[in-house]
């Protein structure tokens, strides 16, 4: 494994400055999640939050183990727990960790509009520079998993960063290197797949015959990936979406209608010039005024007091 | 721990946390180690994913250990002894033990004297007026030299072995399940899986805390466990042993010094009312072999606690003045532990208690008789870095502390400490491990060290006694205090003390000097008895020697990777990882799993990677024990008269029970158990209080001192109960909605988390429901304000170490609209 | 107000003041819009102080905007009503491009192509409004799923294109027609004017005796 | 590496047209890619390696603070996370001892002694050496006041039970040694600590 860290860019939000790509030597990231180790200690939700200077309000008890109750700006990953019944009529507790997937092809990224705010990097971390956010909410509307939250105070968009400043040095994300049974790991995307496969074996000989690896090819792949027990079923996991993509609506609308609607516009000002150019101004004609004085007098208009003060002859 | 040191010598986690991933079977029982030890945990997960392990986990709830578990059964709480003592049944049954090992380590072929029996729920010698056992016939048949007869045939009627196969034959299947409430086919799966390990290159560990020592038979929960152990040949062996996963940071250190009522450091006890003189003490304490050419180390007791005398009394602890023996205080009943304590309070017989690091306002159980005894108090002393609700007993929060301040007499201080940032020290964890931490920063505003302030006290008393003079004031005029700086005695200093050094040049046989006057001891084995020497904490000794302070040793290496770093800080006894690691290998000396050595004998000395828990050239042939503690070398399936309610453990129920025991009626809870009369009638009846309780741990937090820590607030904020869907169903609990929980002794009034993890048991073919209540809440720090678990909980403790029944209690619950305000 | 004789009112100064709020709304919410639709726009932002001020303003002008829309809407409404006559105005449209008006059935106030600008944004004003407060991130976020939230934004975007595209009729129209312009800046128009575009509303005017902008209530005598 | 997986974006007269409008002065791309990722904090924070206060896994944690130690900086501790060298955490930590920070400095954190007087409804701050004379002489008090000598046999037990102690599961061993040593010099019984609870 080549080095890992988050120098270079592939893309950036809203501008079309060329990636450099002289540097060839960089390999693409992943965390892998094993669902299947995790004990839903939330370790990772602690540590994302000492290492990122995030903390919540405290809140209240919501007849969950999910706390806070959703991802927001100050809560980047959140474990989300799930008590579902098997086929065998066993349960299970069912805990996965929420927060961005690192797509390969960001939705957010995609449809944000401020230059910069959203890059992704060499490595494949997606992250969002606050710096450039306007907080207009459509990297919320981008991204296939629900992940961006708008602030309400300083209307920027947050997310999981991948601790890029971490990666950036040569270490582990915060919640990688805390998690106490190993249940996230981290390394090229390489490994992680093939670790995962690993996984997977041991999975199905303990009984898990749909054991397998989540990564969606909906976004090209995510750097984020799942061991999951139950791979034919995502949903389980507190609605992980079977099939992610970038929304069609979105795609529409960051991608067709942009260009066609531009051209729209130039086309009804460029139809308007050619026009002017071939059929010219229309100009009320001396008959015109003619005409209607004609016809006030026939109608025995009366005088108003404008007459009076008639300055200029109409034209 | 006071079950594991009746069984096999020790009272400790035998072995290390890695070395849980050497294991084929893990067993959590009595525990939630994946909730309470997330990092210890992760060699579970190692262990099935490296040597693909099978983790079994025995709980009332579906823990989050269950959630990663490969089977789980249900089983209600305070009916583990049940529970195992039909495992030891299926095991004998089906002839699944490790014969060899059995035989040879453990005292199954010792013959029990005739007078020893069982009937009807009592063991021999009970007092019915004094509640209490005459142990007198729980012991071994002895022959003309003092030693144990043996059978190791086992033919003999009254042999250990067969006086168990006689014990456990009422513990059948069918009675388990209508004990415990859990399914016959899931129980018989359990003991199946476990049985496998009993082939010799098979090990199961025990991973147990407080599920089973907070009960009323808690020891004898923990010893069952042990006698499978035993049986299944899985202690002193890599994968295996009974690991006891220690609570707070240093308490495992804490109870190594002897900071508890009857202990004096390194496990040696404080006198009693009888043992009028220091030979009388003696008599009962230095062990002699039970049986032919044992170590019996014991027998070494003189060289520690007179090397203990020297170290705090210097000169002043002679041979003539007997070592100081009169300056220890006696104890006239066998514990002051927290509950006796707090029914002194009561009845206004203490009139100054000191809680150091400690919050017995919400940590000890019936908080109302908490605050009524810190009531009745002429002071309170608190020690702690945080904002307690000890500190504020007296302070009126609401419903959670309905305290009237203006009646409350009591002067209270509030003394802030430093944490373990600010701090050098060392720490014992779990596993015996020594281990040093530094100093990063300093504390805030002008909080001091404990040390600080335990010096200040010291200082300013004995300058009373100087000046005023007083009761007795020799021990506190004489006691050592050569440090440096006396008001702040460095830790370095400390550890010196408690690994101990010589008083004068020590000779070795052959008359040269092996150590020099003031020189640091290199372990307990240069211990002697003549004052030559002396020792804060003898098992410590080794810690810090003249090659400086092992407990700050950084060397990671792990041999072949099996879980034992030896060069990584230090380990109580003499740096063994492994306890009993003998027993890892059979009686010739060789491994009994071949891949997993730990020491073995190579003709001449034993090797391997750990430090040999045995004479290191002592030969297989010559026969001693692999249990070097025990008088008998070997351990014990019988417990003799180390137990106060039996020699073999037995079920009893839980003082407050829904049930009345199936086995006899007529003892239905653990009859050497000692209740104070105002307590007992706190306890509420079935009938009035219908649901089991049970208090425990959430992962997020840890007691009542995260609360303090936002992160952790943030993460569980609030207090909650736990109920099943079909028990919030029957009582038309909402998820979420608010609840009141009430026990005969009071109530709280929380939200309620209605979830598929708890399940109705058949109890005696009766639903029983249980109902889970997290205890980490309370009326300061950063979470939303809480009553805590503690309200609710029975003041009654184990019949041994008196630790409170805090697992298994009566409650009834019903719907309310919202908070008390 | 002075101006010149015999001239008729096209619009009073109220319709032309909300007239001009309007359009002053749509601008800037074009520029602003425009910013945050496509990277290429980005830089309009800039007229705006930067990407964030432009987010956080262009909202509010769109609510100023639907009031102001609403006061024409009120202002014009009866005048819009569609008829016979803009159909057959329709059909002769190649004839009115072509500047040549004669034989184009006779226009009241306002002929089709005005009433269509003017239905086209009773329209859109209300779809952008609507949509745009779902997709108004600080105060309605969280009341939406965020596949509404999509279907949104697409709406928003394609109705604003819509509406971008008939400003710019709108808008050359007025340059194109002369006269228009000052109808809409000064408010008046030379009977000339009112004869050659909107015979209709002239004759009703010179037999009501009205001066504008709509006729008396009763034919005079 | 797969250079053309990179997905480069690819030059456009649309894009030249936005680079010539950056070039002038509209938009802020240029600027928005100096803004890379956030300045890693640690770099030179001073680290010591110290063990997690809470359960008895005891691992491993490395406390970094502010300030290399100089003379005239305050050190503060900014962060904490796991040993990696640790051979049991091997530098994971649990949701605990991740959020150690917030306990380090939490706002409940006690600064100063204090002192609750009889009756009183509120603590009021004192000096070390008033609470700690005042401790003193209220403990010597009772002591001498409930101090046994002898049993009622007459057997020399030297014991005192009025005033007792629990002792902290947290605290070093060396406190720990220190402080069964001022303990049981005054003869006291009534001592435990967190093993039971």
């Amino acid at each position: 494994m080549s080095n890992l860290q988050s120098q270079d860019y592939i893309r950036i939000s809203a501008t079309t400055t060329t990636p450099p790509s002289a540097r060839s030597w960089e390999d693409q990231v992943a965390k892998l999640i094993d669902v299947t180790r995790c004990i839903g200690c939330k370790a990772c939700q602690a540590a994302c939050m000492e290492w990122n200077d995030l903390r919540d309000e405290v809140g209240y008890f919501e007849g969950t183990y999910d706390n806070p109750l959703d991802l927001d700006p100050h809560t980047w990953t959140l474990m989300r727990f799930t008590e579902y019944v098997d086929d065998k009529g066993d349960l299970e507790w069912l805990i996965r960790k929420d927060g961005c997937m690192h797509c390969e092809d960001p939705g957010c990224l995609k449809a944000c509009p401020a230059p910069g705010a959203i890059v992704q990097y060499a490595n494949g971390i997606v992250d969002f520079i606050s710096q450039n956010c306007i907080g207009c909410g459509y990297c919320v509307k981008g991204c296939p998993f629900n992940i961006p939250r708008i602030s309400q105070v300083d209307h920027k968009s947050y997310k999981c960063t991948l601790c890029s400043d971490r990666v950036a040095v040569g270490l582990e994300p915060a919640c990688v290197k805390a998690c106490p049974t190993g249940a996230i790991m981290f390394g090229s995307k390489k490994d992680m797949t093939h670790w995962a496969g690993e996984r997977i074996v041991d999975l199905k000989s303990r009984g898990f015959e749909n054991a397998g690896l989540y990564d969606p090819p909906g976004v090209d792949g995510t750097h984020v990936m799942y061991v999951l027990h139950h791979a034919d079923k995502p949903e389980i996991y507190a609605g992980l979406p079977q099939h992610p993509k970038i929304s069609a609506t979105v795609e529409f609308w960051k991608g067709l209608i942009k260009p066609v609607a531009l051209a729209g516009i130039a086309a009804a000002a460029i139809s308007g010039f050619l026009h002017w150019v071939i059929a010219g101004p229309n100009v009320v004609q001396p008959e015109d005024e003619q005409a209607a004085e004609d016809v006030l007098k026939a109608n025995d208009f009366p005088e108003t007091g404008d007459r009076g003060h008639q300055t200029e002859h109409p034209t | 721990m006071a079950s594991l040191a009746p069984t096999f010598g020790r009272g400790a986690m035998t072995n290390t946390w890695q070395d849980i991933k050497n294991a084929d079977v893990v067993v959590v029982m009595g525990g939630n180690a994946a909730e309470a030890h997330p990092c210890g945990f992760k060699w579970v997960v190692e262990a099935k994913i490296e040597n693909g392990a099978k983790l079994i986990v025995v709980d009332p709830r579906f823990t989050r250990t269950a959630s990663v578990a490969d089977y789980y059964v249900p089983i209600r709480p305070g009916t583990d002894i049940a529970f195992l003592l039909g495992l030891i049944r299926y095991l004998l049954e089906k002839d699944q033990i490790q014969h060899e090992y059995v035989r040879a380590y453990s005292n199954a072929g010792l013959i029990v004297q005739e007078g020893y029996g069982f009937e009807d729920g009592l063991f021999s010698g009970y007092d019915h007026e004094k509640g209490d056992y005459d142990k007198s016939s729980w012991t071994y048949e002895l022959d003309e030299q003092g030693f144990a007869k043996a059978d190791d045939t086992w033919q003999h009627p009254r042999c250990v072995m067969n006086l168990l196969k006689t014990h456990v034959a009422r513990y059948t299947p069918e009675m388990v399940s209508r004990i415990c409430g859990t399914p016959q086919d899931k129980y018989l799966h359990v003991c199946e899986m476990i049985a496998a390990t009993a082939a010799p290159d098979k090990a199961m560990t025990s991973l147990f805390a407080l599920g089973w020592t907070q009960h009323s038979v808690g020891s004898q929960n923990i010893r069952t466990m042990a006698m499978v152990q035993l049986l299944l040949g899985n202690i002193g062996v890599a994968g295996g042993g009974m690991n006891a996963l220690r609570g707070h940071s240093n308490i495992q250190g804490l109870t190594d010094v002897g900071l508890l009522s009857n202990l004096i450091p390194g496990y040696l006890t404080l006198p009693n009312d009888q043992e009028k003189t220091f030979d009388d003490y003696m008599k009962t304490r230095q062990f002699k072999p039970l049986r032919p050419g044992q170590m019996s180390y014991w027998s070494n007791y003189r060289k520690f606690f007179v090397s203990f005398q020297k170290s705090i009394y210097g000169d002043a602890a002679t041979a003539e003045n007997n070592w100081n023996y009169d300056w220890l205080p006696k104890l006239d009943i066998p514990l002051y532990d927290i509950i006796k304590a707090f029914e002194m309070m009561n009845k206004g017989e203490m009139n100054g208690y000191i809680c150091q690091g400690f919050n017995p306002q919400q940590a000890f159980p019936d908080r109302g008789k908490i605050r009524r005894g810190l009531s009745k108090l002429k002071f309170l002393v608190t020690m702690d870095p945080l904002d307690t609700e000890t500190s504020r007993f007296w302070e009126n929060f609401g419903p959670q502390n309905p305290a009237d301040s203006a009646n409350i007499q009591t002067e209270v201080f509030q003394l802030p400490t430093t944490c373990f940032a600010e701090e050098n020290g060392s720490l014992v964890n779990s596993a015996r491990w020594l281990q040093w931490h530094w100093k990063a920063a300093e504390p805030p505003g002008i909080a001091k060290s404990d040390i600080w302030i335990m010096s200040g006290i010291f200082h300013r008393m004995r300058e009373l006694y100087r000046k005023e003079g007083g009761a007795f004031p020799d021990p506190i005029l004489n006691l050592t205090w050569n440090y440096t700086n006396p008001t702040d005695p460095n830790p370095e200093e400390l550890a010196k003390d408690m690994n101990g050094r010589a008083r004068v040049d020590l000779k070795d046989a052959s008359s040269a000097v092996s150590k020099k006057a003031g020189e640091l001891l290199d372990g307990f084995a240069q211990l002697r008895d003549d004052g030559t020497t002396e020792s804060g904490c003898w098992i410590f000794s080794g810690c810090y020697t003249e090659k400086g302070n092992q407990m700050a040793r950084r060397d990671a290496t792990d041999p072949r990777e099996q879980g034992i770093a030896p060069n990584w800080a230090w380990a109580w006894p003499a740096n063994r990882r492994i306890l009993y690691n003998r027993a890892s290998a059979d009686v010739a000396g060789n491994p009994w799993n071949p891949a997993k050595p730990l020491i073995q004998w190579n003709g001449t000395k034993w090797v391997g990677i750990d430090v040999p828990d045995y004479g290191p050239t002592v030969k297989p042939s010559d026969g001693v024990g692999p249990f070097i503690m025990n008088a008998e070398g070997v351990g014990r399936l019988f417990a003799l008269d180390q137990m106060v309610e039996g020699p073999f453990p037995e079920h009893y129920e839980p003082l407050e029970s829904p049930t009345i025991n199936a086995l006899h009626p007529k003892v239905q809870s653990n009859p050497a158990v000692r209740v104070f009369p105002d307590d007992r009638a706190d306890f509420g009846s079935p009938a009035e209080f219908p649901y089991v309780a049970t208090t425990y741990r959430l992962t997020e937090h840890f007691h009542f001192w995260t609360k303090h820590a936002r992160i952790n607030s943030i993460l569980q904020p609030q207090e909650f109960i736990e109920i099943g869907e079909a028990l919030a169903n029957e009582k038309g609990i909402a998820q979420g909605s608010w609840v009141r929980v009430a026990s005969k002794r009071g109530f709280i009034v929380c939200k309620a988390y209605v979830t598929k993890r708890i399940t109705p048991l058949m109890v005696d073919g009766k639903a029983t429901h249980v109902i889970g209540v997290p205890l980490h809440w309370g009326f300061t720090g950063q979470a939303r304000k809480g009553y805590g678990a503690n309200t609710l909980t029975p003041s009654v403790g184990d019949a041994n170490t008196q630790t409170p029944e805090y697992k298994a209690f009566l409650v009834n619950i019903e719907s309310v609209n919202g908070p008390l305000v | 107000m002075t101006r010149p004789y015999g001239t008729l009112t096209r619009n009073s100064t109220v319709t032309r003041l909300n007239h001009w709020l309007t359009a002053g709304c749509f601008v800037l919410l074009m520029l602003s819009g425009l910013s945050m639709f496509d990277p290429l726009l980005f830089w309009l932002s800039s007229l705006f102080g930067g990407g964030e001020s432009a987010r956080a303003v262009h909202p509010w002008i769109g609510v100023v905007l639907l009031i102001s829309y609403a006061g024409l809407i009120i202002q014009f409404w009866r005048d819009n009503l569609w008829t016979k006559d803009d159909t057959a105005w329709t059909m002769a449209i190649d004839k009115v491009l072509e500047n040549k008006e004669e034989g184009v059935p006779e226009v009241a106030r306002f002929n089709a192509g005005q009433k269509f600008v003017f239905w086209s944004m009773a329209l859109l004003v209300p779809v952008l409004f609507f949509t745009g407060l779902v997709i108004w991130e600080y105060y309605f976020g969280t009341y939406t799923s965020i596949p509404t939230q999509r279907a949104a934004l697409l709406i928003h975007s394609l109705a604003a294109i819509a509406a971008i595209i008939i400003w710019i009729v709108h808008v050359y129209a007025a340059i194109w027609v002369r006269g228009s312009m000052r109808a809409m800046t000064q408010g008046w128009v030379t009977p000339g004017w009112a004869w050659r575009h909107h015979r209709k509303w002239f004759r009703s005017l010179a037999t009501t005796g009205s001066t504008g902008p709509r006729p008396n209530a009763t034919p005079r005598k | 590496m797969n250079l053309t997986r990179r997905g480069f974006i690819k030059l456009t007269g649309a894009s030249l047209a936005t680079s010539s409008l950056s070039a002038m002065g509209f938009g802020g791309c240029g600027e928005a890619v100096a803004e890379l990722v956030r300045p890693f904090k640690l770099t030179h924070a001073k680290e010591t390696r110290n063990t997690c206060t809470y359960c008895s896994v005891a691992c491993g944690i490395l406390i970094y603070t502010l300030g290399d130690g100089a003379l005239n900086a305050t050190s503060d501790v900014i962060h904490i996370e796991g040993d990696p060298d640790h051979p049991v955490n091997r530098g994971t930590l649990c949701p605990k001892g991740s959020a150690l920070l917030d306990i380090v400095h939490a706002p409940t954190r006690l600064k100063v002694p204090k002192y609750r007087a009889p009756g009183a409804t509120a603590f009021k701050e004192v000096t070390w050496d008033w609470a700690l004379d005042r401790i003193a002489r209220l403990m010597k008090d009772d002591r001498d006041k409930n101090f046994i000598a002898k049993n009622a046999e007459g057997t020399t037990v030297n014991r005192w039970l009025s005033t007792g102690m629990l002792a902290a599961s947290a605290s070093s061993s060396e406190t720990a040694y220190l402080t069964w040593k001022v303990v049981r010099s005054f003869g006291m019984l009534v001592f435990d600590n967190q093993a039971r609870v």
